[in-house]
């Protein structure tokens, strides 16, 4: 059987992890096939759960986030007839999937939606703990913006730098309320389950928010102009499905082959004009076929569009 | 820093003081009477989750209050029956009772919703709305005083009001009232009022009670009020800092509002970096705002704001000696 | 006189306690619809059951071991010392820069590098609520508190800054291969059978031991700790005799905050062999539930912390393998601080009263 | 005996705690309109029983009968019902609660403060003026003394409609005057119809004021007697069972040469209070200086001072070296090193560690003596556990077991460590506060012989205490303190406690006579408050 384990946030995180769960389901319901799982509860316990579940012989083990990198180097070797999927991050090992996303891509298609959406002319991010992976988020958004509307402002604020601004919906809610203040009508949340607190606030201000990573569009219908897919689910799905003949190596999601991308649903409808999806729709073109570059803050930790 | 700005943030303030405020008087109530609590936080937070949990189920927000006012409330009973029947140590069952609330809400959440040790997003009835004070609408346009009036006082939800209500509320009680008078004796001297025919214990629960009740508010309130649902941990260290507030005020409660209006600025201010660093000319590091009020405790308690004097018998079990 | 003999006081009551935290936690896993005693075995089998299991409980049991010892101490000059979780922090920031920044030629000297650099950095860390302490007046309990929130931005600064390896993590690089300590893997490895495989205990557990020596000889033969625990009992007294209550504040938050500061020793370098954020994850807390159920004797400690390794060991193999959520584990901490800490009257008035008929029926 | 039925009535009260047996089936009978006086050493029980009919305690047997009907004192409420108040020997008042909110609490007649306050201060007017209570009704507690503390607590029980009040210990802490002033308010009080009962250690008091009198002994009632049918010497007797000497022997003085030399020693607290104002005196080898006054006259400062553990300014001279009094070096240790003992008032918070075995609490205060110790790190335990047997048996401590907590041992037993360590250091110089404070007669006569031991061998003693009596029968010189300030020095052969009364209370209370002169003359001629050479 294969398994999966979550990262800290928990497997209910409406977003990152969830949609990590969801692909794990997706791929049960349609197999019958049961998976193992687990929620660790502190850092020590990675090595201890990717051990466990090898010696087990679930296989193959897929891992959402990361964090789990370092673990996953130290152990893959002791395993080698198990096949390993690491999310987020890249392990450099025989028996390892790394697969990681281009989220500015997708933000950049979200920052777009947003400039266009916003009547304001100004626009706004929360991100969750300030580490580079959500600086990624952010800077591919302001790019997004700024390309539909040069003169857009963008305001981006990350809720605190240790693992609880993961869960700090307050706090979420204040920098919302904030930006709201500051002139922002559309406001991208990044942020876990922080974004929960965004996504609320903006819904009682009636502004248009973002959501990230799981399509968040069903929260709260109609004021959630879009969400920037990362398809973990996909993610996780695929390695399932391969199974044992788990095909190892760098695997990376963008727009090319539908790793990021933006949701549209019957909750968001009507909120998306044509022109915005035509224009995105382009700009996604441009950028699976590597025409438009979408600026990478985890390359080199710059940003030509927003400074931190 | 324009006017507009001002306001946002004393907004702001208003909001993120009154859980402050309201966990403060809590302890008050407590510490006047001879018990200190450590374990206002955990409280705070298990008010917070079953009153989510309770309004979620039946989408009555009052049934929530009052299912989050339990929760805090059997909490409190836990610290009197270690601190006042069991004569414990009372700090320990602070922190037993945080570490408590942090494990059992989330447990209790992913048992009853599944949903990661959340409870389900509150809306409409099941959560406390702003409320628009009279003519706000109409007099907002007035100069200066309108957009005070409208931006800052209207448009807060029924909590707030509530929690500036309970302190003047509780000068009252405590300096006008025999129970008050008992209340403050038995945390200065139990034996005083032991002698005088007044049970020790009773007056005791009865401030832990109180304590309960106000916590319970407070977790409602961020739950249910400030938010629209429980996650976990999401009273985020508010106890501690109710409590550093506490201090500050030096267990009075008109200085207990100056103190938790100070610490909701800090905090405003330190959601609002671009603010401050509009204000002083540079950018200020985000790590040192989210710890100023942390910082600030500590400078308090260093005693260069004035040295404060906690209520004699506090922290002391009660035992009868001659 | 006292009502009971000592070993009531010092045996029955926690265990007592610790059966009421137990009769209540089964009440909790049965509340959400698991089974209590399968839970048990699961636990025992999964942390006593392997040496692998026991390589992990060691681990814990060595964290444990160190912020007890830390919280003890302070305990005995009647100090509660809430800040172990920002001393220990601190002192993984400690071992980092000693690890990162010192060309080592040899684990063993590592090891002691990093055992100076993790005390010096987690006692630093102790020393400004110590001087509040002691030269204000400052509740130390508070300033403990809000030194751990501050030591969490601290070490946020420079895992986001001054020491952050490239990449994503807010982590600092892996140390260099010459500071890595040998784990019970490498040290119990017998040919054929291989012991503690993959379990992270390691050499730490012997410093911790040692240091359990070494605060009991310090505590129980020392003028020093003869001059610390007269004035955990008595302040006056102390005064009277000519010991100078700051001197002991100090002194005693030094020892005590260096203790919690090595526990990185086994944590960071140990384990991890980097320092990540939030590296201490509550062991600071922990060690005061466990001082006070080892009633703060370094011996009880030990343990006291072998248990609390138990249960974090064995509540990890429960949230493997069940779906009991991981947060159970602090519902049992909490409830075995509560009984043993806060509670423990509950249990030793009725025994007293016990112990007295007892005698009375005697005479 | 009259028909009436007694004001109180106790049958059989019996009461434990834990393995102590405070009160053996005590069984006692007050007439109304009578002053009951109930004697007894320390731990006798007298405090217990007294708690029992307040209700403080609850008795584990027996029956209480208040004017001749059975009633049930569960609490202190039951007792305030049924007319009972008490004074107890600690005070029980709010330190930072006025005069009036003190009285108030607990009987407000309201949920409201406001009418409570106002009915309490009419009421509190009327009752000094029958009574002599005068108060101050809106002075906090803590800045008022302990006299009128005292009065506080007798207005708070009549206040409360008492018919029968208690007094435990009323005088310890009252200088004579304000104890003279008690004892009228008592008659008047007596004269009302009300029932008192007084509890004392001082066999004065019982002969001067009660009509009948009680005496416990280790938890039982020993004997009732008419006080006028009794004496000082057969209740001594009756209280510790045998004959005592209440005398103490001396041989005249050998006065040496100057070993203290105080000059102008002041001392602030840390609430800025000025506890010692101007200070100066001498104490030879082979004298017994005696420092009398009521407690909180700044006698426990000069202590403090000369052991080292308060700052101070001015000078102090030991065998003719100054000594430092505010540096860093300046604590009991480096007095020690000088040859300065020093047995503190109260042995339970100062001298001894009550959780300590007996063994550690001789190491205290010498631990750094290099005979206790093994090495540079390590202390000898062995060596201090041989010490303390030896010393043991010296000191007679019973019973001599080093390994027994300090709080195992009675109160005289307890004394006798602390002095087996001071006094076996051999000092120079023996500072010794409140001697026998909580000590049976037994033990006082050891006590005593062994300070006049001690200052036979030519040594230098500064004695303080509270207790008249002891401070003439001890002293070859004393020195009168007030308000910080040593109001005087005599010769015990040329004063008594009239005259030392009234140096205590400061001389403000009694009319300017020729005593009053004398005295402020000699002060001037010594200068800046300081008593003149004797
Ligand atoms: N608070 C207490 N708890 C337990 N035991 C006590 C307590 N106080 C006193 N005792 C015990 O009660 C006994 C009587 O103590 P107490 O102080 O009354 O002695 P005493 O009879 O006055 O003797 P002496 O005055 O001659 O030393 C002692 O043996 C002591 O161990
Ligand atoms: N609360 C208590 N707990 C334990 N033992 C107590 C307590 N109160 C009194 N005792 C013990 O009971 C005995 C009687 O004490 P009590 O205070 O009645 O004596 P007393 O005659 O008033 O003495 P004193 O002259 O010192 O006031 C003593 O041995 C004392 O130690
Ligand atoms: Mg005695
Ligand atoms: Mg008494």
């Amino acid at each position: 059987d294969p398994a999966i384990l979550f990262d800290l946030g928990g497997k209910f995180d409406k977003s990152f992890n969830e949609s990590a769960y969801n692909g794990a389901e997706r791929w049960a319901t349609e197999t019958g096939g049961s998976y193992a799982e687990v929620e660790i509860q502190s850092d020590a316990q990675r090595e201890q759960a990717i051990r466990r579940f090898a010696e087990s012989g679930a296989n193959p083990i897929v891992m959402a986030g990361f964090s789990w990198a370092t673990p996953l180097a130290e152990v893959a070797a002791d395993y080698p007839d198990t096949k390993f999927a690491i999310i987020d991050m890249v392990v450099d090992a025989p028996n390892v999937r790394s697969v990681v996303f281009n989220e500015h891509e997708g933000s950049y298609l979200v920052g777009m939606m947003a400039a266009m959406a916003s009547e304001s002319g100004t626009v706004s991010f929360v991100g969750g703990m300030d580490i580079p992976l959500i600086r990624k988020f952010a800077c591919g958004y302001a790019q997004g913006a700024m390309a539909v509307n040069p003169d857009v402002t963008v305001i981006a604020n990350m809720t605190g730098t240790t693992p609880a601004a993961w869960n700090d919906p307050v706090k979420g809610s204040e920098l919302t309320l904030a930006q709201i203040s500051q002139g922002s009508d559309v406001v991208f949340a990044a942020a876990g389950g922080t974004g929960v607190g965004v996504l609320q606030t903006a819904a009682d201000e009636d502004i248009l928010s973002i959501g990230v990573d799981a399509n968040q569009n069903y929260l709260h219908p109609g004021e959630v102009l879009t969400s920037m897919l990362k398809r973990v689910d996909n993610a996780v799905y695929e390695a399932f499905t391969q199974g044992t003949d788990l095909e190892t190596g760098f695997n990376v999601m963008g727009i090319a082959n539908e790793g990021v991308g933006y949701a549209l649903d019957e909750f968001n409808a009507e909120l998306v004009t044509a022109d915005m999806q035509a224009a995105v729709d382009a700009a996604a073109a441009s950028i699976a076929s590597g025409e438009l570059v979408v600026h990478d803050y985890t390359a080199d930790e710059t940003c030509p569009a927003l400074s931190f | 820093m324009d006017f507009a700005t001002l306001l946002q943030m004393l907004d702001a303030t208003l909001r993120l003081a009154t859980p402050l405020l309201l966990a403060c008087l809590a302890g008050l109530f407590s510490e006047r009477a001879g018990i200190f609590d450590i374990g206002l936080e955990g409280k705070m937070l298990a008010a917070a989750f079953l009153s989510a949990a309770i309004a979620a189920v039946t989408g009555n927000v009052w049934l929530g209050l009052l299912a989050g006012i339990g929760a805090s409330m059997i909490l409190s009973a836990v610290h009197g029956l270690a601190s006042i029947t069991f004569r414990g140590n009372q700090l320990i069952s602070g922190v037993a009772i945080n570490f408590l609330a942090a494990g059992l809400t989330v447990v209790i959440a992913q048992s009853w919703f599944a949903q990661g040790g959340r409870t389900p997003q509150l809306s409409g009835d099941a959560r406390f709305n702003p409320i628009e004070l009279p003519f706000a609408e109409a007099l907002q346009n007035v100069p200066v005083l309108g957009p005070i009036y409208y931006e800052l006082i209207s448009g807060h939800t029924i909590l707030v009001y509530v929690a500036l209500l309970i302190v003047p509320l509780t000068w009252w009680i405590l300096f006008q009232t025999r129970f008050g008078l008992r209340l403050r004796a038995v945390g200065e001297n139990p034996a005083a009022v032991d002698t005088a025919g007044v049970s020790v214990i009773w007056l005791r629960f009865a401030a832990v009670g109180i304590c309960g009740v106000l916590c319970g508010i407070a977790g409602a309130y961020l739950a249910t009020a400030l938010q629209a649902g429980f996650v976990k941990d999401m009273s985020a260290g508010r106890g501690y800092i109710a409590l550093a507030a506490l201090i500050f005020a030096k267990w009075r409660p008109w200085y207990a509002l100056y103190a938790c209006l100070l610490f909701g600025f800090l905090q405003a201010m330190s959601l609002r970096s671009d603010v401050v660093a509009n204000v002083v000319g540079f950018q200020v590091n985000g790590q040192f705002l989210d710890v100023l009020p942390y910082i600030l405790t500590v400078v308090i308690l260093a005693g260069f704001v004035g040295k404060a004097i906690p209520p004699r018998a506090g922290g002391e079990p009660y035992v009868k000696e001659r | 006189m006292d009502v009971m003999p000592k070993w009531a006081d010092v045996v029955l009551i926690p265990l007592i306690s610790i059966l009421l935290a137990a009769i209540l936690s089964a009440l909790v896993i049965l509340a959400i619809g698991e089974n209590p005693w399968a839970a048990l075995k699961l636990m025992v089998s999964g942390a006593l059951g392997s040496t692998y299991g026991w390589g992990y409980t060691l681990y814990y049991a060595t964290n444990f071991i160190f912020t007890g010892l830390a919280v003890a101490i302070a305990f005995h000059a009647r100090l509660f010392n809430i800040g172990g979780e920002g001393q220990a922090l601190i002192g993984g920031l400690g071992v980092a820069v000693i690890c990162l920044f010192i060309p080592w030629p040899h684990w063993s000297l590592a090891l002691l590098g990093s055992a100076i650099g993790a005390a010096l950095f987690g006692a630093a860390w102790a020393a400004i609520p110590a001087f509040l302490q002691a030269k204000r007046g400052s509740h130390i309990v508070i300033t403990t508190i809000m030194f751990n929130f501050i030591a969490a931005a601290v070490l946020n600064y420079f895992l986001i800054g001054a020491l952050k390896a490239p990449g994503m993590e807010p982590a600092t690089a892996k140390f260099p291969e010459a500071t890595h300590l040998p784990s019970f893997q490498d040290m119990f490895n017998f040919g054929e059978t291989t012991f503690f495989r993959g379990a992270p205990a390691n050499v730490t557990f012997f410093v911790a031991i040692a240091a359990c020596l070494f605060l009991w000889i310090l505590i129980w033969k020392t003028r020093l700790g003869y001059e610390l625990r007269s004035f955990g009992h008595s302040e006056s007294a102390a005064k009277y005799a000519g010991i100078s209550p700051t001197k002991i504040i100090m002194v005693t938050m030094l020892i005590s905050g260096g203790l919690a500061g090595m526990m990185a020793i086994n944590n960071v370098q140990g384990e991890a062999e980097r320092l990540v954020l939030n590296a201490v994850e509550g062991a600071g807390f922990i060690g005061i539930a466990v001082a006070l159920m080892g009633r703060s004797h370094p011996f009880g400690v030990l343990l006291a912390a072998l248990l609390f390794g138990f249960l974090y060991q064995g509540g990890a193999e429960l949230a493997l393998w069940t779906s009991i959520p991981r947060e159970l584990i602090i519902v049992i901490q909490a409830l075995v601080i509560l009984f043993t800490g806060a509670l423990d009257n509950m249990v030793r008035m009725p025994l007293e009263r016990l112990f007295l008929a007892m005698r009375r029926a005697k005479t | 005996m009259s028909d009436t039925a007694p004001a109180i009535e106790l049958k059989g009260i019996s009461k434990a705690f834990g393995p102590v047996q405070a009160n053996k089936d005590i069984s006692i009978r007050v007439m109304p309109g009578t002053i009951h006086g109930i004697i007894g050493e320390n731990g006798a029980g007298k405090s217990t029983l007294m708690s029992i009919l307040y209700g403080f305690y609850k008795a584990d047997k027996g029956e209480i009968f208040i004017a001749g009907k059975k009633t049930s004192i569960p609490d202190s409420q039951a007792a305030i019902a049924a007319g009972i108040g008490m004074v107890f020997q600690h005070f029980k008042l709010v330190e930072n609660f006025t005069v009036l909110e003190n009285v108030v609490l607990g009987a407000e007649d309201s949920g409201l403060l406001r009418p409570s306050l106002a009915r309490a201060r009419r009421e509190l007017k009327s009752l000094a003026e029958e009574y002599e209570l005068n108060v101050d009704p809106d002075a906090l507690i803590e800045e008022v003394g302990v006299g009128m503390q005292q009065r506080v607590e007798i207005l708070k029980a009549l206040y409360r409609k008492a018919d029968i009040l208690i007094l435990d210990e009323p005088t310890g802490v009252l200088t004579p005057a304000e104890a003279d002033h008690l004892f009228r308010i008592l008659e008047n009080l007596k004269r009302e119809g009300k029932t008192i009962i007084l509890i004392t250690h001082k066999l004065r008091e019982i002969m001067e004021i009660t009509d009948t009198v009680s005496v416990m002994r280790r938890g039982e009632m020993t004997a009732t007697v008419k006080t006028s049918e009794t004496s000082p010497p057969a209740l001594a007797e009756l209280m510790v069972g045998r004959k005592v000497l209440l005398r103490v022997d001396k041989a005249p003085a050998q006065i040496g040469r100057k070993i203290l030399e105080v000059k102008d020693l002041n001392v602030t607290d840390s609430k800025g209070v000025h506890r010692l104002k101007g200070v100066s005196f001498d104490v030879h080898a082979g004298e017994i200086l005696g420092i009398a006054g009521v407690a909180g006259n700044g006698q426990s400062e000069l202590l403090e001072v000369l052991g080292g553990y308060e700052k101070a300014t001015g000078s102090i001279k030991v065998n003719g070296d100054e000594i430092d009094l505010t540096g860093a070096k300046s604590n009991g240790q480096s007095r020690r090193a000088r040859g300065i003992s020093h047995v503190p008032e109260d042995r339970q918070r100062e001298g001894l560690i009550m959780d300590f075995q007996a063994w550690e609490n001789t190491a205290f205060g010498y631990h750094h003596d290099a005979r206790y110790q093994k090495n540079r790190f390590l202390m000898d335990n062995a060596a201090i556990r041989k010490d303390t047997e030896e010393k043991m048996a010296r000191f007679d401590v019973r019973p001599p077991d080093p390994s027994l907590a300090a709080k195992s041992f009675s109160g005289g037993n307890q004394q006798k460590i602390v002095l087996a360590r001071e006094i076996e250091r051999n000092p120079d110089l023996l500072l010794i506060g409140q001697p026998t404070r909580g000590v049976d007669i037994g033990a006082i006569e050891f006590i005593h012989q062994q300070i006049v031991a001690l200052r036979d061998q030519g040594k230098a003693i500064l004695l303080v205490s509270v207790e008249l009596e002891e401070i003439l029968s001890l002293s070859d010189r004393i020195a009168v303190m007030f308000d910080g300030k040593i109001m005087g020095e005599r010769m015990p052969q040329d004063t008594d406690e009239k005259e030392l009364g009234l140096l205590m209370a400061g001389m403000t209370t009694q009319p300017r006579g020729p005593l009053h002169e004398a005295v402020e003359a000699q002060l001037a001629t010594a200068g800046s408050g300081t008593a003149k050479e004797v």
